[in-house]
């Protein structure tokens, strides 16, 4: 019963502070509230029996990715200019953005909601009728981490493989993009 | 003289040959002119030389235009070599008349010099046709010519161009009789279009003036209109006989035709429209008056004796099919009245002494068509034969007055118009010769006692009224006063009265008008003669004086065939006028009529005083639409030519540049259109790429979800 | 402390509502940050989706939330790391005034 | 020597001995270039003339046939020949190039060598399409006759050449690849009743061909062959072409490439689609062009203020006739139409010619530019009036023969339509005599034209033949007409025949149609004769 209420706030809380992310004038405000969004992420992860995605989302996400993004943000004081014209593109570019995110919203509505109330036919309906619950059997088996961290090394090791020279690469690239260049 | 005929049996000879060799095949060559006698009466006739007569005049003119490119303005070789030319074809011409005269034989004799068209179902070779009719046309033609050429060695004495002139008219000479001896319709229209070319040479012969060129362009664009009535005629004779030849056309005529059928009567219509164009006649005479802008002498010869009466021959010619055409015989009548009494009353206020000419020309070439029309060959011939002696004669004069007053002109340095009668008066004492002559040839034109026009005019009114044409006969009675009338104007305002040239250009200029030499008088005196004497050749019986009927009876068998077809259709003569009373009665009423025309032109000259150019005040009222030509010009232009230049540049600038064009230009542009289109996608702007990024994600999720 | 399978729906138009909004945003924001941050959110909805359906089809969705997280931890790197190069050169990140691209 | 011009070598040397002279154009010095292709083109002139008069003129065969395998795989052969339609045109190719030739000597003066090698294998082409007689050898000579044209208007050419010779180029391009693909469909028609494949005019040309489907070929065909013709709707890249093209250039394109059209209708157009091609509503629209051609050219023709494209908007109006005289469809139409296509050749070349030679000296094409020339210029002036006049068609000169014949035949056919077209005599005057007025007669005012030199010798040497033949043609006709008469006559029988017997339902299956079960044409009774051939009739057996 309290899960269910937690669920919904969550979720609200999520939906509300990605709206702020992107209205917001000042990127720092807007840094923050996705940060706000990561938080009420993971507390869906962990109603949703993922409990180590929870806690490395804490971590990884709301912990450093957006740190680094605030310490750019500060760094290079990206937020005073926002006198100059306005952040939004112009009226035709609204009205674009605006018809696209409804048409987006709707198509996926329209698959989700499939699910019951159209009589199932929706893409998810089909996939229900899968395993009662695969991941609840895992969690007793092997705890949390385990439940991951399993799968993670022995059908998935190649790509754990390959993420780690993605992010090799990463590094090496944003040092030599950010380097200072002698004049 | 006789180093030509000489010279030219031997060439004769030759071309005998290669007409028999290259018409080998078609096996025609004299041989058929022998078997061919369609005559009634009196043998074949075989000709003397017939190529000849055709070879001189070229050989003449390429001559001369050699001259024109090697000796270019000596005058020596020129002045005789022209007249030469032409004088050796009139004697061969002469050698067949006479002939033909004492043989009796009247068949139309073919010559077949070689084959020219043989394409399927269609033979048309170079036949050279000799009978009465196209007999008398080469004498009126070579005689004409001769006298003329000799006149205009001494008109175009000190001119540069003299070699070219005398080219060009030893060119017309030779396709004249090339149009006149035809024996088919092609080899005539070879001859209608070359006479045409040639009046287009000599009108612009002066080039160097930009209006004496466009009067040459005039008058062959305005001749080709009429040639193009030809072409078509000569379509549906073929269609209709399979040949185009006179002598089996003629022959099958009557039966082979229903009469006044349609066919036959938009043939003869076809006809009439080329002898329109040809004879000046309405609507197509407009070029005539302005063609005055050539030498006089070309005048004289071209727009007056030979060319312009091609059409009276090619009716006459055809006149079997004329019979079979009632509707058009009447429509060639009534051109022919029409015409006459217009141009009467447009010569009654020219100021120009050659355009008054012009005007009398096309009249009198009316009343030639009057008498066609109503089926009197013969009258039309005879007045064609009188017309061309006297009104060679009234140009020649005319050429004279105008050479001695430009020399007076010249003497002061003075520009005005030579031609303008207002400036000329009292001549007569300078020029005592060519005044005399020139009165014998205006009371032949006026239809006086004794002299030619008298009898011709006279004939022609008659058959007007008798043949039941009671409109076209007083038409034609009225247009015989006007002539009287502005011919004693023009005589009275050059010749008599007091004399303007010093008023005109000035002190001492009078002094300087002299009498023309020899060279052109002797011709003068030639036509004088013959203006007086040609009238006797036919004398109606009724007058109280012998009975002369010659060239009645010469044409009789040529013009046979037509006269057979009328009789057998219900035309006769009524012998009596209109208004009743014979033929000598008549007669009488013509002459007081003629000389009360003189009387009365002679007193509307003298009534007024005549002011030189310079002071003379402008007409008014009808004076001035007389002058103006009854606008016709201007008329033309604008229903015309006006429109048509407009259409034209619409065709060119519209149709060609901007709708056949802008479709080719068009494809090419949509061609870059889709590229810019194409191009403003890549604006380098991330945010357009998202957006269309965006919008490929949704079209692939619709097509999976719905 | 879990939700009951019958949330999936619920969590999968959550998920959705957040991604639309990363859309909108990324269309709508001229600031490369913000359009970033934007794309994080997305990558973040797709995250819960994973995890939402991993309850069903098994715990190999939330194995892949770590390759996303992956991939959005090196592509924010290499992202910012150009902003900060093209900010010192040009002294503003609008996205709207960078044409070079143009053809 | 009999031999020789009986054989195909003739035509195999005249195709040839071109591309020999392009080769040594190239070797020899650029100023030789000249020289070197003069030589050749007035060899090639002499070796073409015997052709004239060893052709039999009683027979419609062809001569000097000869068929060598090329592509076996394709039953495409090296075929060539001559017959009474291409004789005059093939001579005429050859006359005309010498005198292009040598009216270039003043006028190119950079890059002689190409200029000259471009002409020589433009030559080569034009003979080709005239004496092919296998649809691929046709279609390649086509295509070579295109690109040496393009480049002349393109390099040598006036101000806007560029915009010209591309639009030359394309008009030209988007026909003949319709052709081709015509040419596909008739050899696969074939291959579908023969079982065999052959690109031979002689098995193409008695194949039977169900008359839907021969509306779509002989509308390829027409299209092609109307672009080059060119018919009224198609015919705005000609004054373009015309006026920025070099003089050789305008000479050639007026006095052959147009020809090739005509030559195409003639020879592939009316014997392969006979029923096609005499079905009321097409004859109806060739007549109807042809009319408009000559009245909306000849009333366009009139107001144009350069020399150049007034003539080619004359040459339109005179291949309106012949289009006219072909589709008649008798004697006097046909022998008129092809005679007409020599005199045009003679008459709008020669002009062309003197065109150029007065824009060497004042470099200008603007009719206002001269006047009174006449007084210092009278050998060029008495040439001009003559040759203008002979264009109008006026009798005792080439022009006049043609039309007359033309007119004649159509009104057998036509009635209406060739008073009409008579009337085109009228405007011929209209748009010819004011120009000859305002360029030799009228007053000299321009100082510049007061010290032209006349003529001089090379140029009284190229324009007096031409004069001599207008006359010659005007006078006696009758050589060239008997040359012409057999194979005119064999077509129109030829034609009339298959019209009505063309089969109704689909291209019929293979199976009942047997390639020698063909009975259709009478004279293909011994089997060796076909449609007019000499040689040998099967593929494989060449010479």
């Amino acid at each position: 019963m309290i899960a269910d209420a937690l669920f919904y706030l969550f979720s609200v809380a999520a939906v509300v502070s990605g709206l702020f992310v992107v209205t917001r004038k000042n990127p720092v405000s807007s840094v923050l509230f996705l940060v706000v969004t990561f938080f009420s992420l993971s507390g869906l992860f962990v109603l949703l029996d993922a409990h180590f995605i929870a806690a490395v989302q804490v971590i990884v996400y709301a912990g450093a990715i957006m740190v680094l993004f605030l310490f750019v943000v500060m760094l290079l004081n990206l937020g005073h200019f926002e006198g100059e014209q306005t952040d939004f593109r112009g009226a035709l570019g609204r009205f674009a953005a605006a018809t696209v995110s409804v048409t987006l919203l709707a198509l996926v509505a329209r698959a989700v909601l499939g699910l019951e109330e159209l009589g199932g036919q929706g893409v998810v309906a089909e996939s229900l009728a899968g395993a009662p619950d695969p991941v609840g059997a895992a969690l007793e088996a092997r705890g949390p981490v385990g439940a991951v961290a399993g799968p993670l090394f022995d059908e998935y090791l190649i790509p754990f493989e390959l993420t780690s020279l993605l992010l090799l690469v990463a590094i090496v690239g944003a040092i030599v993009l950010a380097r200072r260049r002698e004049p | 003289m006789e180093m030509i005929p000489a010279l030219g049996s031997a060439l004769a000879g030759l071309l005998q040959e290669a007409a028999h060799g290259a018409a080998g095949a078609a096996g025609q060559g004299a041989a058929h002119g022998a078997g061919q006698a369609a005559g009634d009466h009196g043998g074949s006739f075989t000709p003397i030389l017939p190529g000849l007569i055709l070879l001189i005049p070229l050989i003449g003119a390429a001559v001369n235009g050699l001259g024109a490119f090697l000796w270019r303005d000596r005058r020596l070789v020129p002045s005789w070599v022209g007249p030469l030319a032409v004088g050796g074809a009139f004697a061969v011409v002469l050698a067949n008349f006479l002939r033909m005269l004492e043989t009796g034989a009247a068949g139309p004799a073919v010559v077949t010099l070689w084959s020219w068209l043989s394409v399927g179902g269609l033979e048309v070779g170079v036949d050279l046709l000799f009978d009465r009719l196209s007999m008398v046309m080469m004498l009126v033609v070579t005689g004409v010519s001769t006298v003329i050429h000799v006149y205009s060695a001494g008109y175009m004495r000190d001119d540069p161009g003299i070699s070219r002139f005398f080219a060009y008219l030893n060119l017309f000479v030779f396709f004249m009789l090339v149009l006149v001896m035809g024996g088919n319709f092609p080899v005539t229209f070879v001859g209608w279009e070359g006479v045409g070319l040639c009046s287009y040479l000599l009108i612009g012969f002066w080039y160097e003036n930009a209006e004496y060129s466009s009067a040459g362009k005039k008058a062959f664009i305005v001749n080709r209109i009429g040639d193009f009535g030809f072409l078509v005629a000569m379509f549906l004779l073929f269609a209709m006989f399979g040949t185009l030849d006179y002598v089996p056309i003629i022959e099958s005529a009557a039966d082979e035709l229903a009469y006044g059928g349609i066919t036959v009567t938009a043939v003869t219509l076809l006809l009439l429209l080329a002898c329109t164009g040809k004879s000046a006649q309405i609507p197509l005479y407009t070029w005539l008056p302005d063609a005055m802008a050539g030498p006089t002498p070309v005048s004289a010869l071209i727009h007056a004796a030979t060319m312009v009466t091609a059409g009276v021959y090619l009716v006459a010619r055809s006149g079997v099919l004329f019979a079979m055409a009632p509707m058009s015989q009447a429509a060639v009548a009534t051109v022919g009245a029409g015409t006459a009494l217009f141009a009467a009353t447009i010569a009654l206020k020219q100021y120009d002494i050659k355009k008054v000419l012009a005007y009398s020309t096309i009249s009198q070439l009316g009343y030639m068509f009057l008498a066609v029309g109503v089926g009197a060959y013969t009258a039309g011939i005879f007045h064609l034969t009188t017309h061309a002696f006297f009104k060679a004669l009234l140009f020649l004069g005319a050429g004279a007055v105008i050479h001695s007053v430009e020399h007076a002109f010249h003497e002061q340095g003075h520009h005005g118009d030579p031609n303008d009668m207002r400036s000329h008066g009292g001549l007569m004492s300078v020029m005592p010769v060519t005044g005399t002559t020139m009165w014998a040839a205006t009371l032949a034109i006026a239809g006086v006692f004794p002299f030619a026009g008298f009898f011709s005019k006279d004939e022609i009114i008659w058959y007007a009224g008798s043949y039941g044409y009671p409109i076209l006969w007083g038409v034609s009675l009225v247009a015989a006063v006007l002539t009287a009338a502005y011919m004693a104007r023009l005589m009275f305002m050059t010749f008599h009265g007091e004399n303007r040239t010093d008023e005109a250009a000035g002190q001492g200029a009078s002094s300087a008008l002299h009498e023309a030499p020899a060279v052109m008088t002797v011709p003068l005196v030639i036509l004088a003669v013959l203006s007086v004497v040609g009238g006797w050749i036919q004398i109606p019986e009724a007058l109280p004086l012998p009975h002369v009927s010659w060239l009645h009876d010469w044409l009789h068998p040529a013009v046979e065939p037509a006269l057979a077809v009328a009789e057998e259709h219900g035309v006769e003569a009524a012998h009596a006028a209109p208004l009743g009373g014979g033929e000598a009665v008549w007669a009488g009423v013509s002459l007081v009529l003629a000389v009360g025309g003189i009387v009365a032109g002679a007193a509307w000259v003298r009534s007024k005083e005549i002011l030189v150019p310079e002071r003379a005040a402008d007409d008014r009222g009808l004076a001035r639409v007389l002058n103006r030509k009854w606008y016709v010009d201007e008329l033309y232009e604008r229903v015309f030519v006006g429109p048509l230049l407009a259409l034209s540049r619409a065709c060119w600038r519209v149709v060609d540049d901007r709708i056949i064009d802008g479709a080719v230009n068009g494809l090419g542009y949509a061609g870059r259109a889709l590229g810019w289109v194409g191009s403003r996608l890549q604006s380098g702007r991330i945010g357009t790429y998202v957006l269309v990024f965006t919008l490929g994600v949704l079209a692939v999720l619709g097509g999976l979800v719905l | 402390m879990s939700v009951p399978p019958e949330y999936l729906p619920l969590s999968l138009v959550v998920s959705a509502t957040l991604f639309t909004i990363g859309v909108g945003g990324v269309l709508l924001r001229r600031n490369a940050i913000i359009i970033f941050l934007c794309i994080e959110l997305m990558l973040n909805a797709v995250n819960l989706t994973f995890v939402a359906f991993a309850r069903q089809l098994g715990v190999d969705g939330q194995v892949f939330v770590f390759f996303v997280m992956a991939v959005a931890a090196a592509e924010a790197a290499v992202g910012l790391a150009i902003i900060i190069s093209v900010f010192r050169h040009y002294e503003m990140v609008d996205v709207e005034r960078f044409d070079l691209l143009k053809w | 020597m009999e031999s020789f011009y009986s054989s195909h070598w003739i035509l195999s040397v005249l195709l040839a001995l071109p591309l020999l002279g392009a080769v040594a154009c190239q070797m020899a010095p650029e100023r030789k270039a000249g020289q070197v292709a003069l030589w050749v083109t007035v060899l090639e002139f002499a070796l073409s003339v015997p052709l004239f008069f060893t052709f039999e003129t009683g027979t419609a065969a062809f001569q000097s046939f000869g068929a060598v395998p090329w592509i076996e795989a394709w039953g495409i052969q090296y075929a060539v020949g001559v017959d009474g339609i291409s004789l005059l045109l093939v001579l005429l190719t050859t006359l005309t190039m010498p005198l292009a030739v040598a009216s270039s000597f003043r006028y190119v003066d950079r890059h002689q060598k190409a200029y000259y090698t471009l002409l020589l294998l433009l030559q080569t082409g034009m003979l080709g399409v005239f004496t092919a007689l296998d649809l691929f050898l046709f279609y390649v000579f086509w295509e070579v006759m295109l690109i040496p044209m393009y480049f002349l208007i393109g390099i040598w050419g006036g101000e806007r050449r560029i915009y010209s010779a591309i639009k030359f180029f394309l008009f030209t391009a988007v026909g003949s690849l319709l052709m081709l693909v015509a040419i596909a469909g008739l050899v696969y028609l074939y291959y579908q009743q023969t079982g065999a494949v052959s690109f031979a005019y002689r098995d193409l040309v008695q194949l039977q061909i169900a008359r839907g489907t021969q509306f779509w070929l002989f509308g390829a065909f027409a299209l092609a062959f109307a672009i080059k013709v060119p018919l009224f709707p198609l015919h705005t890249w000609l004054p373009d072409a015309h006026v920025e093209a070099p003089t050789a250039g305008s000479v050639i394109l007026a006095g052959v490439l147009l020809k090739t059209g005509i030559y195409g209708f003639l020879r592939f157009g009316l014997p392969f689609f006979s029923h096609a091609a005499t079905h009321p509503a097409v004859v109806g629209t060739f007549l109807t062009l042809g009319l408009v051609g000559i009245l909306y050219a000849a009333w366009v023709a009139a107001v144009q203020p350069d020399v150049k494209s007034l003539i080619a908007y004359t040459s339109i109006a005179h291949l309106g006739f012949v289009v006219l005289g072909i589709f008649a469809l008798n004697p006097q139409g046909m022998e008129g139409g092809i005679l007409q296509m020599v005199n045009h050749g003679l008459s709008t070349g020669a002009l062309f010619l003197l065109v150029g030679m007065i824009y060497e000296r004042r470099h200008t094409r603007l009719i206002e530019e001269f006047g009174g020339l006449a007084r210092v210029m009278p050998f060029f002036a008495f040439s001009f009036v003559v040759v203008a006049l002979s264009s109008i068609g006026l009798p005792a000169t080439n022009g006049f023969v043609g039309e007359f014949l033309i007119l004649l035949g159509t009104f057998r056919s036509h009635p209406v339509v060739a008073t009409l077209a008579a009337t085109g005599v009228i405007f011929a005057a209209y748009y010819m005599l004011p120009m000859v007025q305002r360029v030799v007669l009228n007053p000299l005012e321009k100082e510049e034209n007061e010290e032209l030199e006349d003529l001089d010798a090379r140029e009284r040497a190229i324009i007096v033949p031409l004069l001599a033949l207008i006359l010659l043609i005007g006078v006696y006709p009758n050589p060239f007409l008997d040359r012409t008469s057999a194979s005119a006559g064999d077509l129109i029988r030829r034609v009339e025949e298959r019209s009505q017997a063309a089969p109704l339902g689909a291209a019929t299956g293979r199976a009942e149609l047997a390639f020698d079960g063909v009975a259709v044409l009478p004279d293909d009774g011994d089997g060796g004769e076909g449609p007019g051939m000499t040689g040998p009739v099967s593929v494989e057996t060449g010479e």
